[in-house]
């Protein structure tokens, strides 16, 4: 069963483990990928990021992502949390967990997660930059392809 | 629930830049005659006037969800949907 | 630079992340495994994990190991943790942290780093279980093979 | 540092059931003339006694580092040298 969660709030990495490790030994290995905010773009300083999303939408996509991942891989349990809001560089804009009683299950199953959250879910991605200018984060081909090479 | 179903509206959701030149976050239509697809909502919004021309130009660039869906040109639209339009998602 | 510790002591995997990107805002993501001692081999209830190292080669190793990830992927740093003694079902073994500009790097250098660590670095395992027995855990050819798929 | 370099003792180190089976976790031995390999060094522990011959009896799943490095049969062992014998490693 996942734990899916949009939020303003910034994640607490080790609560998020504990909670969905707590009160069971059949774990093997936690994948975890916590995507941060980088402080250039392109060789351009940026001062922040703002995260839109599509209330509804968001939470039902991250789901069928989750499920899916349950589906392929033969994991515990998976966390996907994913803020939105106005972030600055340094904090954290994602976390996925993937727990099983096998590392790599864990791990793939992680990297799944983290590309088709890029690819899958609506979120968008604007940037401020030094100079006072806003600019929507455009989609990268090669998210798309990262997230077509799980088929 | 409120009226014979061709006079529910259909609510519209506009996302990131699209939502930025459109100008609003969402409003309810009542859906034209002979508007059955998304395609052709897309076409309709279109000559609604420069703003929407303008957002609306680059189809190729907007995706759209029917009903929280991900759908296509053809996904047909009726009264009640939720249809949102918005680029290519940045997120993660 | 990468850090390096054996320790008794349980870790803190957001203290840890903390310290890794502490300061930084180059880093688009931190992948991260977190082993933990699982309650059952094949089968047998396990009451507690005790694990043995070479000191000195142990520290030596991972230290091998973090400089070939950071020479084969972009790295702006890596954390390896490896606890030893006595550990009960649950509780965390060991700590891999990779960062990066990019989320793929980070990942496949955190998949490189474990099946590594498994292979090469001198850590000896024994289970004890519930019936009172003890036995040294065999190595396992898909260890052997995993560390093998990164030639 | 203390005498001539043939007079320095090898350190032995053993550990997890190779450890067990020996009976000691170290031990510093006068490397015996004629012993130059670690498969040369093996065989001498082997006609030690019992408890070596039992510890060493399956080579094959033995494994070994001279001066904390991985090593095999063929690799060179002299006096100073640290030489430790372990089974395959479980860590991780």
């Amino acid at each position: 069963m996942a734990t899916i969660r949009v939020q303003a709030e910034p994640f607490d990495v080790a609560a998020e483990i504990a909670a969905l490790t707590a009160g069971r030994a059949d774990i093997g290995g936690v994948g975890c990928f916590v995507g941060t905010v980088r402080d250039t773009a392109a060789g351009r300083a940026i001062t922040a990021m703002t995260l839109e999303h599509y209330p509804g939408m968001t939470e039902r996509a991250m789901a069928d992502i989750a499920a899916e991942a349950e589906r392929r891989w033969e994991l515990l349990g998976c966390t996907l949390v994913h803020r939105v809001g106005r972030l600055l560089p340094g904090e954290g804009i994602v976390l996925v967990l993937a727990s099983s009683a096998h590392r790599a299950a864990a791990l793939e199953a992680t990297a799944f997660l983290i590309d088709w959250l890029k690819t899958g879910a609506p979120f968008w991605k604007k940037e401020a930059f030094a100079d006072g200018a806003e600019a929507w984060v455009a989609a990268r081909a090669e998210d798309a392809a990262a997230a077509g090479r799980w088929g | 629930m409120s009226g014979p179903a061709a006079a529910r509206p259909v609510r519209i959701l506009y996302f990131a830049w699209l939502r930025e030149r459109v100008g609003t976050a969402e409003e309810d239509v009542a859906l034209p005659p002979g508007i059955a697809t998304v395609a052709e909502l897309i076409a309709w919004l279109q000559a609604r006037g420069p703003g929407f021309a303008a957002a609306f130009s680059a189809t190729k660039t907007i995706r759209c969800a029917v009903n929280q869906s991900f759908s296509g040109p053809e996904t047909a639209v009726a009264p009640g949907d939720e249809v949102a339009f918005f680029p290519p998602v940045t997120g993660g």
